[in-house]
């Protein structure tokens, strides 16, 4: 594929949108599995919250 | 030395927890610059010619905000006392946290002035000699930035105190970051006044915290 | 939709629906955008006049549109909080701002990478780089807004309303620049008159992007939720579990 | 070793606040100060802690480690806390532990300071979410991550409840007996052994 003289400003675009959304979605991921193991750490410790005690 | 590392740690460890304080200094930097263009056109040779000098004031501007973080939060919780009865002189106290600042906030500024040099279209054979003097220089903004907080730590309206009390004290830095930069494109190259620059960041390091610690001796009375 | 908006006001209920709505945007999206790429590349032609470096517009033609359609949403969220304190709009408002700041940022990166081959330079400032410049430094204030306060409800309310202040503002500054700087010739609206050929790559890049940034949403509400659940759980048991406060009861 | 203070003047803002004060504790005694709010206890406090030069007079230690300061020596017990929001309630006693403490201290340490005061369980949860009287006893478990001869506390009991004061009382009264000096500022009685009194006089007041 001949991208023209131009070359490098195009990869450099993909890939640096490339790098932000992965990065975006990385943290996103993390941070998620972060709270989900705080949360379990608390359960486990017999910590639960208000409304699904009540509930029960 | 153990109780040193110990303390810059746990700056560093303050500093990311609340990532506040960086942040902001940043976006300030990034304003302060984006700022310049909208007051003066959008010529852009006109930039490119003063962009060294834009860079390094909103660099010293940006700085000046987070100074006041240096000594008033532990002032402020008490922590200052309890620092002061450790068996690390208060010069070390000093040093340690003028360390702690200038990687979290020194190194970051640093770092971010090349990318903003975009934005003033900043010759590119100016970008090495950008970061060399941004490195070399931002000791010298942590370190007698330490002096100005120590001095205000008790004072009301510290901030604005602040900024009146340390400007003056970053002016050689200012020039000699400024001259290095524009020397560097001349016949001469930028040898003397890069010379200069870091002289002046080492004697800050040495002198910064002892002044710093004397004034905060004065403030714990 | 007023029944949806109610139901989600539930943040159990909310959970269990993003779950399972989640994986499929998530999906349609990932299909959307990999098709998107290969139309961009392979499927299109080069433009008479820019060349290949048109094929930048099809990713950063998404990335301004969803800086200005988060920073709408962000403001809807933030009147939502504001007007009928909807439990879930500060959420909404928090997810989005970092995920808006960072194609915006992206906005700007493939447009400066765009302008270098086409007008020489990186950066140009003119009007609409500009503005799209400081919508980027509203979401950095709306970002740094909330990070201050450590009562998260009275940042929550103060950030909904320079979120709302933003949205008055914008135009503004939009017209003040388009003024303050006339050397420019004016962008052109891609989307109306641009070939059929590059129309339909653009479109489906757009729309993948959209669903993306909607999967990212809901993914970061969802943690959100979560962080909030942790807080309340560990403000709850910071007084149950001192051994000290409890040991008259032994 | 002894803390003796001789003959101190201290001025505060032009005022005259200590006036020719000399006393001497020894080792395995606590000291209360007592006195009328502004009658110098928080100041006489300070300058015990060096952070203010007394006009005339001396404070020193005698038999302790000579290389040392009194500050060196001596754990402040102030008004605030010196706790960090940001930093969990082991975090912050693992800073004041290296920071102030020599290193040959065990690793055990810190998890028995805190369980002295009531806080293991709580020891992974970050600061901010700690009630004041909590922030309390996690600054007076400083006291116990270093080992320091003199304590100079001023008003401890603030914002602690009747369990939480016994502790810090049982604290002190461990640290006396192990031989330690205890200078506490308070206004509660607090059943201090072998404990003597000074009762400061405003100045103001008595001229």
């Amino acid at each position: 594929m001949d991208l023209g003289p131009h070359a490098a400003f195009i990869w450099i675009s993909y890939a640096a949108v490339a790098v932000v959304v992965t990065g975006l979605i990385g943290w996103l991921l993390l941070d998620g599995r972060k709270q989900a193991a705080a949360l379990e750490a608390l359960e486990k410790r017999g910590i639960r919250r208000r409304s699904s005690a009540s509930a029960e | 030395m153990n109780s040193f590392w110990a303390l810059v740690r746990r700056d560093l460890r303050l500093a990311v927890r609340e990532g506040g304080a960086i942040g902001t200094a940043l976006g300030f930097f990034l304003i302060v610059v984006s700022l310049m263009p909208l007051g003066l056109g959008p010529d852009l040779n006109l930039l490119a010619r003063i962009a060294a000098g834009i860079l390094w004031i909103a660099l010293l501007l940006a700085a000046l905000l987070s100074l006041n973080r240096i000594f008033e939060a532990d002032y402020e919780d008490g922590t200052l006392d309890v620092l002061a009865t450790g068996h690390l002189p208060l010069e070390l106290v000093a040093t340690a946290k003028s360390l702690a600042h200038w990687l979290t906030t020194g190194i970051p500024l640093a770092l971010l002035a090349p990318v903003l040099g975009i934005l003033l279209n900043l010759d590119l054979a100016s970008y090495p000699i950008l970061v060399g003097t941004t490195f070399v220089g931002t000791p010298a903004v942590s370190f007698l930035g330490a002096i100005g907080a120590a001095l205000t730590v008790k004072a009301r309206r510290g901030g604005l105190l602040l900024a009146l009390v340390v400007l003056p004290l970053y002016v050689p830095t200012l020039i000699f970051g400024i001259s290095a930069v524009s020397a560097a494109a001349g016949p001469a190259g930028m040898g003397a006044a890069f010379l200069i620059l870091a002289a002046i960041s080492l004697a800050a390091v040495v002198l910064g915290p002892i002044a710093a610690a004397a004034a905060l001796r004065i403030q714990l009375q | 939709m007023q029944t949806l908006t109610q139901q989600l006001a539930n943040p159990t209920r909310f959970m269990d629906l993003s779950a399972r709505v989640l994986p499929w945007v998530a999906g349609i999206a990932a299909a959307l955008i990999v098709y998107g790429l290969y139309l961009s590349f392979f499927d299109s032609p080069a433009d008479y006049q820019q060349g290949e470096t048109v094929r930048i517009m099809y990713i950063h033609v998404p990335c301004a549109w969803l800086s200005m359609m988060v920073y709408g949403l962000i403001a809807v969220s933030s009147f939502g909080l504001l007007v009928f304190r909807h439990p879930l709009a500060d959420v909404s408002a928090k997810a989005a701002a970092p995920i808006g700041a960072a194609f915006t940022f992206l906005a700007l990166l493939t447009g400066s990478l765009w302008g270098k081959p086409m007008w020489g330079t990186y950066w140009v400032w003119d009007a609409r780089l500009t503005s799209v410049l400081i919508l980027f430094f509203l979401y950095l204030g709306l970002i740094a807004l909330r990070a201050a306060f450590e009562d998260e409800s009275a940042g929550a309310k103060l950030t909904a309303v320079l979120a709302l202040v933003g949205v008055t503002i914008l135009p503004i500054i939009k017209f003040s620049v388009n003024w303050w700087n006339t050397l420019h010739q004016p962008s052109t609206d891609f989307t109306a008159t641009v070939d059929p050929s590059m129309r339909w790559p653009l479109l489906v890049m757009a729309l993948g992007f959209t669903l993306l940034f909607f999967a990212m949403h809901l993914k970061a509400m969802r943690n959100e939720v979560l962080r909030r659940r942790v807080k309340a759980m560990r403000t709850q048991a910071v007084a149950g579990r001192d051994r000290l406060a409890t040991q008259p009861a032994e | 070793m002894q803390l003796i203070a001789e003959d101190l003047i201290v001025e505060r803002g032009g005022r005259l606040v200590i006036d020719g004060l000399s006393f001497a504790v020894s080792a395995g005694e606590a000291m209360v100060l007592a006195g009328a709010n502004g009658a110098g206890k928080t100041t006489l406090l300070r300058t015990l802690a060096g952070y203010i030069r007394p006009s005339a007079g001396s404070v020193r230690c005698e038999g302790g480690d000579v290389e040392l300061t009194v500050a060196e020596q001596a754990h402040v017990i102030g008004h605030a806390n010196a706790v960090k929001s940001s930093l969990t309630v082991f975090e912050n006693a693992a800073f004041w532990s290296e920071f102030l403490g020599s290193a040959n201290e065990t690793g055990g340490h810190i998890e028995s300071a805190l369980r002295n005061f009531g806080l293991d369980d709580l020891a992974e949860f970050p600061a901010a979410y700690l009630s004041a009287g909590q922030r309390r006893r996690l600054g007076l478990a400083r006291l116990l991550l270093a080992k320091r001869p003199l304590w100079l506390l001023d008003e401890p009991t603030v914002s602690l409840d009747v369990a939480s004061t016994e502790r810090l009382v049982s604290a002190v009264n461990e640290h006396t007996r192990a031989g330690g000096l205890a200078i506490v500022a308070t206004h509660l009685p607090l059943a201090l052994e072998r404990a003597r009194t000074l009762e400061l006089v405003s100045l103001r007041m008595a001229a």
